[in-house]
């Protein structure tokens, strides 16, 4: 009943994670209110600290808790990932929870939790454990939605997540039972071996597969189990949006990934051709039905979900039959690769929906972003930077990633569907630039031309200021980005 | 090399702010440029400049590097030269408008890009160049933004051209799977690996690429309606440089087209029949940018006839030639809207020959030149365009491309008698205002004019002119048979040429200029021709109705569906086959609640959610999901059935 | 082993709840039968004891009348039912493919010396010692969440 | 015990059935609550059939783990509801169509 050493310093980071947490709830009671501010500085701090204990540790692989828990570069790149975002929403939130007076310290332990479960499920290698660490996240995510409690939208939004959230948990939970049942545990790699033995004559194995795909589905938003998304993305605080629309994507992934990979590798083209059809369903709805949005932080969810259809052409080229272990790994390293953009970008749109956000107004409508050039030229240029990034268009970041996903496709001979995603990165051209076109093509309301403040605090400007590094940096030279994605993709069989 | 200084004196202006600068600086890209250009006339073997290494990684290495052999340096001093020759009239023209900063900022962001595109030594540099004049193009032509129909426009060329460019990237990828990489020296030098079928394919999709830039059919209506942007971006984007990047592409690329037939006289075909269709709907515009647009999307035409019949070195001639009249024409065309006003309808013009002489002479070297009257520069390139057509034994081509050299020549004569002969049909008010336009602008006019008349000769003697020299090493026709043509049937190819230019020319005097009432006449008489060109074969609406609208129907449909359709339809069933009753329900819910939502709420938005609350989305999202597995389930049974059948 | 069906009698409001908890105790006898006894205890413990009771306080809370219109509520649920009923069948033909295939039956392992509580606590606190900690974080998550998604005062509305 | 296994995924999978139904179905948010206990509880009855089966305990931690994360879920579900309705409460909504989902 001891618990090992060595063990703990491999999990050193999560433990830093929690502990900022504990120390944040224990000390929030009795701080002054003026010094609550403190409070998340100290949480970026400690991101900061783990940020570079997990880039140090970078590359070794290694077994903790009996196996339960492994650290691998896969792991490694998905967290150095997650720390980022997660610090960009907390120091946006700094400014941001004030503007909606709902400046509580303890948002930033259910932030810094919900990280914790993330990591956890990035480096579980038991089916288990990744259960718990979506839980642990989920939870902590259907209680920042409802942050906003004295507005309707907000709570909603947070039941309609949950209900659907412990729903969809349901479904995993049942599938991971099942496996259970055949393999006699939940540990991926024995998993994987009871699938190579019975294969998915089994029906056991099959509805376990198809149970788990649909939960993991589900928490990265792809078609048919997006529903939730838009309402709960408009419906939630913006920060929390944009760390729902990007980390809790981010590791779904990179869970749904690993499960897929490590666990069902020996029924690739199976699930391969499922995702298949999620992929193409999802480009479509997410791309078609963000066209007709006036709602931004809607049309971002669509967006997003679009997006998550981009990823997933990704998962099917690493499970697609007959490709080599390269192609099927340059899909793995395409899909971080693309991810970790999407999460600059993404940031950094929901980031100037967050300082749009003003006493009377939401900023949330696309009216809202009328004539905002003539406001504040900054402010709009920005935002069209991450307009044109998410469109895709070159030299930005968004190119890079979107070029890399089908680069990948095309090589695995998926060439027709390298074609659906470009046609549909075409079509998502439209509904971002109207951003654009509303921006700098129409001249705002004499009221909106009085309405000059933006909520930008200096916190702000750093995550923008990150966000649009991102954005640029990226897509100028992403070569280093590339080369740790491309050397941390999964080990495939 | 002043190559570097080059590109990065390019991407340094581009954050510069004043705009007064910024014409300066171009004229400084454009003297680097000379001096380029003199180098690689000293020494024309291709050479590479890299800047840095970009993309790496994984097998795809990319660098940001430039490549100048002579057909860039063409480019580059259409581009630059052209390019700055705008530059210097915009500041007159653009005086005093809002946002002049800005719109310089746009210019030289566009200079950049374009720079970009025609030096890059890749394929991935070509593209971002390609993008970013598309971005560039965007911008400016949404410039006026107060205008609804510019906005609209703006995002119209930008949609059409992402079409475009997903093409191209697509034969980018293909390219790379190929190849292993994306330099053009390497890539294309391993040509001579694919099988025709691929050749083929990547030739198709590079092809789709050309087309939505270089606004061919069907691609081309983007390009009309970019004339909403200010005139003198319609003249540097919209006619003289970023619609010839496709022709650049595909000459670039004519190793690749020479492998793949099918590919050739597919750009043939497209360019012959651009060439003409373009044409008639040019004939009855009245638009004076318009029919300009029009006879782009028509000379673009010839361009890529030109590259389908292998005629390269004629495709890039007619390039720089026409970049110099068209220029030239649309700046001619932008003084006289700048002095009437902001007036572009040419039925309110005429008669201003006497008011405007400078711009009128101009305007009539340019419209002597595109309609190909010897010696000007429009008629060397023209003519051997249809040579190469003629002597290549593509007749039906050629014959497209003869009507429409008439058709051009008629519009082009039509245009200037409208505009500058006959009675003043100006409005009484503006008449008084009337006046020529400053030094800025007519002075960049009168040099293109001046390039307009002798641009012709580098081209000349047919065939062996300095240009095929110069270009010789970069744009021959792999295994072309040099085949000697005689010089009688090159002659009597030239007089039909020059008796097709005064043909047009003379019937569009007999109409407009002696008997004036006779258009009117045959408008009414063709009437059902007449409208079907007036409106542009209604293709534009046949776009909308076919994919525009459906797109947005859809959208429409699929939210309208996740807000209320489920519910409605679950009721349906539940109603069995009572439909109608289902619909009674419906209304009867909605309006209880409506009720109740006035009562309870004053708020709508709170009302619209509590709706939504009621309504039971989320069971019925959760249904979507239980729905979703089972379709999942299905679908892996009916697999795993078939292939243990199989 | 049949006593799910009592489940399906959950319609009405607080009624559902007891036949939850009717539900529970039956489940806790089958983790008896299956060896689980300190499972049994738990699930009557935590689940009947604590989970349901807090249901039924919250029922009790929100003052919740019988919120049946049948008519409306049946429409509904005739659909779903009838779709659901085609999925129990697909699901039954699935069962019956388990039973029917070569692949399928379990090595049943006879007569293993499991389900007492030390050795789960064992195995608890050795093998599964961090899924544990994760628990308790959840723990941790859910509660101060309930505090703050429930008490009043700590965040002023806006005015 | 002679029951054989499948009887028990039998009953775990009617079970499972029977929540999923129920969220379906009702429309009043705390029985949807109350369904998904369902599903969970069929996913225990699962976990230990197996467990017992396969003679191996790991089973019915699991089941502890599902337990645990089942107890966190009700308490924030059920404190959504309250803050839900005493939302709707504080703004006069007749409570007859109340928290019917």
């Amino acid at each position: 009943m001891s618990i090992p050493l060595a063990d703990l310093v491999t999990i050193l980071p999560e433990c830093l994670v929690v502990l900022a947490a504990c120390v944040l709830f224990v000390l929030d009671p009795v701080m002054p209110a003026s010094k609550k501010d403190f409070l998340a500085w100290m949480c970026v701090g400690t991101l900061v600290v783990c940020f570079f204990i997990t880039a140090a540790g970078m590359g070794e692989k290694t077994f903790a808790f009996s196996n339960l828990v492994v650290v691998d570069s896969y792991a490694s790149f998905w967290k150095l990932l997650l720390y980022v975002v997660s610090g960009m929403t907390i120091l946006l939130s700094i400014g941001y929870l004030k503007e909606e007076r709902i400046d509580l310290a303890e948002f930033y332990g259910f932030i810094m939790l919900s990280l914790t479960g993330m990591m956890i499920m990035v480096s579980g290698s038991d089916l288990l454990v990744i259960y718990l660490g979506i839980e642990l996240m989920s939870i902590s995510l259907y209680i920042m939605c409802g942050f906003k409690r004295f507005e309707a939208k907000s709570i909603e939004a947070s039941a309609k997540y949950f209900i659907l959230g412990a729903f969809s948990s349901g479904l995993l939970l049942y599938g991971i039972s099942l496996i259970f049942g055949a393999a006699g545990s939940t540990q991926l790699v024995e998993i994987a071996a009871a699938v190579n033995a019975r294969g998915l004559d089994d029906p056991l194995v099959l509805i376990a597969m198809m149970l788990i795909i649909v939960g993991f589905a589900f928490k990265v938003a792809a078609v048919p189990f997006h529903m939730w998304t838009p309402d709960v993305y408009q419906g939630a605080p913006t920060t929390v949006t944009a760390f729902m629309a990007v980390a809790s994507k981010a590791a779904s992934f990179a869970a749904f990934l690993r499960v897929l990979l490590e666990g069902f590798g020996g029924v690739k083209p199976n699930w391969s051709g499922l995702i298949l059809g999620m992929c193409i369903l999802t480009l479509i709805l997410g791309n078609i039905v963000a066209i007709v949005q006036t709602n931004i932080k809607r049309m971002l969810a669509y967006s997003s979900i679009a997006h998550a259809g981009y990823a997933l052409i990704g998962v099917v080229v690493a499970g697609w039959m007959g490709t080599g272990a390269g192609v099927a790994s340059a899909g793995v390293s395409s899909i971080m690769l693309y991810l970790a953009i999407y999460s600059f970008m993404t940031m950094g749109a929901f980031a100037m929906v967050a300082i749009l956000r003003r006493g009377g107004l939401e900023g949330e409508e696309l009216d809202d972003f009328t004539g905002l050039a003539k406001r504040h030229k900054g402010a709009a240029f920005l935002m069209m930077l991450f307009m044109i990034s998410l469109a895709g268009i070159p030299p930005t970041a968004g190119f890079i990633g979107k070029f890399y996903l089908f680069m990948a496709a095309v090589n695995a001979g998926l060439t027709w569907l390298a074609v659906v995603g470009l046609v549909f990165a075409a079509v998502s051209a439209f509904y971002y630039l109207r951003v654009v076109m509303v921006m700098y093509m129409r001249e705002p309301s004499s009221e909106q031309e009085l309405e000059t403040r933006l909520a930008l605090s200096p916190t702000a400007m750093v995550v923008l200021a990150f966000a649009v590094a991102g954005v640029v940096f990226l897509g100028v030279y992403p070569g280093p980005l590339v080369s740790i994605a491309t050397s941390s993709a999964l080990p495939l069989p | 090399m002043a190559v570097l200084i080059n590109g990065f004196l390019g991407h340094k202006y581009s954050h510069d702010l004043a705009g007064r600068i910024a014409f300066g600086s171009v004229g400084l890209s454009f003297l680097c440029a000379l001096t380029v250009f003199m180098g690689v006339m000293a020494d024309p073997t291709p050479r590479e400049v890299i800047a840095y290494s970009w993309i790496f990684g994984g097998d795809l290495h990319v660098n940001l590097g430039f490549l100048i052999d002579p057909l860039s340096a063409v480019m580059l001093m259409v581009v630059t030269g052209v390019g700055f020759l705008i530059h210097v009239y915009s500041v007159g023209y653009m005086h005093g408008e809002e946002g002049f900063t800005r719109f310089f900022v746009y210019m030289n962001l566009f200079m950049v890009s374009m720079l970009l595109l025609v030096m890059g030594n890749n394929y991935l540099v070509l593209f971002i160049g390609w993008e970013g004049v598309g971005l560039c193009s965007y911008l400016l032509i949404g410039y006026y933004f107060h205008k609804v129909s510019a906005a609209k426009a703006a995002t119209k060329a930008f949609v059409v051209n992402r079409i475009g460019d997903a093409g191209f990237l697509l034969a980018i990828f293909l390219m790379f799977v190929n190849f292993k990489t994306l330099d053009y020296t390497k890539a294309l030098a391993n040509v001579g690996q694919l099988s025709t079928e691929m050749a083929t394919a990547i030739a198709l999709c590079l092809l789709v690429g050309a087309i939505g830039k270089s606004a061919q059919i069907p691609l081309y209506t983007w390009l009309p309606d970019a004339m909403e942007g200010p005139t003198p971006v319609s003249a540097l984007i919209h006619a003289a440089t970023m619609v010839t990047a496709g022709v650049y592409m595909v000459v670039r690329n004519h190793v690749l087209f020479d492998m793949a037939p099918v590919a050739m006289a597919t750009v043939g075909i497209i360019g012959g029949l651009t060439a003409l269709f373009a044409a008639t709907i040019g004939l009855v515009q009245n638009d004076i940018k318009r029919v300009l647009a029009y006879s782009t999307v028509s000379q673009l035409g010839y361009m890529f006839l030109a590259c389908g019949v292998g005629a390269y070195t004629a495709a890039i001639f007619h390039l720089v030639t026409h970049a110099f009249f068209k220029a030239l024409l649309f700046l001619s065309a932008g003084a006289v809207i700048h002095s009437l006003n902001g007036e572009q309808d040419i039925r309110k013009m005429g008669g201003l020959s006497k008011k405007i002489p400078i711009t009128y002479k101009v305007f009539l070297i340019g419209t002597l030149a595109i309609a190909g009257i010897p010696p000007l520069a429009g008629f060397w390139s023209k003519d051997e365009i249809m040579a190469h057509a003629f002597v290549n034994h593509y007749y039906v081509l050629y014959l497209f491309a003869a009507i429409g050299a008439f058709l051009t020549s008629f519009y082009m004569f039509r245009l200037t008698y409208l505009t500058f002969y006959g009675q003043s049909r100006v409005d009484p008010e503006v008449d008084k205002h009337i006046h020529e336009s400053p030094p800025m602008m007519t002075v960049p006019l009168m040099v293109l004019a001046g390039l307009a008349i002798l641009g012709g000769f580098m081209g000349v003697p047919p065939e062996h002119g300095w240009l095929h020299g110069f270009l010789a090493s970069v744009a021959t026709p792999l295994g072309a048979v040099p085949h000697e043509v005689s010089m009688g049937t090159l002659m009597g190819l030239m007089a039909v040429a020059i008796s097709i230019a005064l043909g047009g020319w003379g019937l569009a005097h007999y109409m407009y200029s002696v008997k004036p009432g006779m258009a009117d006449e045959w408008s009414e008489r063709y009437a059902g021709a007449y409208r079907t060109f007036l409106n542009k074969y209604w293709v534009d609406e046949l776009y909308d109705a076919i994919i525009v609208e459906p797109c947005k129907r859809l959208g429409q449909i699929w939210d309208w569906f996740d807000q209320n359709v489920i519910d409605r339809f679950i009721r349906g069933i539940g109603h069995g086959a009572d439909a109608s009753g289902a619909g009674i329900t419906w209304t009867e819910k909605h309006v209880i609640y409506a009720g109740l939502n006035v009562v309870g709420y004053a708020n709508h938005l709170l009302a619209w959610s509590w709706r939504k609350l009621q309504t039971g989305m989320v069971h019925h999202y959760a249904a979507v999901i239980v729905i979703g597995l089972f379709i999942l389930v299905h679908f892996l049974f009916v697999w795993l059935l078939g292939t243990s059948v199989l | 082993m049949l006593t799910a069906t009592l489940v399906v009698a959950l319609r009405n409001p607080i009624h559902s709840a007891l036949s939850l908890l009717v539900m529970f105790f039956h489940v806790a006898g089958l983790y008896v039968t299956l060896h689980a006894e300190f499972l049994a205890a738990i699930q009557i413990i935590v689940y009947a004891g604590a989970i349901l009771v807090l249901y039924l306080f919250v029922v009790m809370l929100l003052n919740i009348k019988r919120e049946e219109q049948f008519n409306k509520q049946g429409v509904v649920a005739m659909f779903l039912g009838f779709v659901l009923l085609a999925e129990t069948v697909l699901l039954g033909i699935s069962r019956g493919f388990l039973i029917a295939s070569p692949h399928a039956p379990l090595p049943v392992q006879a007569g293993a010396s499991v389900g007492n509580t030390e050795s789960i606590g064992e195995l608890l606190y050795s093998t599964y010692l961090f899924p544990f900690e994760i628990a308790s974080l959840i723990l941790l998550v859910a509660m101060v969440g309930a505090v703050i998604l429930t008490k009043k005062g700590i965040m002023e509305p806006k005015s | 015990m002679d029951v054989p296994v499948e009887y028990y995924l039998a009953l775990s999978g009617l079970v499972f059935l029977i929540g999923l139904v129920g969220v379906l179905v009702r429309r009043n948010i705390i029985i949807i609550l109350l369904s998904i206990e369902l599903m969970l509880n069929a996913t225990n009855i699962n976990f230990v059939a197996f467990s017992s089966y396969l003679g191996n305990l790991a089973g019915q931690v699991f089941v502890f783990f599902a337990l645990t994360v089942a107890a966190a879920e009700v308490a924030v579900g059920l404190a959504i509801i309250i803050a839900l309705y005493r939302h709707h409460e504080s703004i006069n909504v007749d409570d007859f169509s109340l928290l019917k989902w």
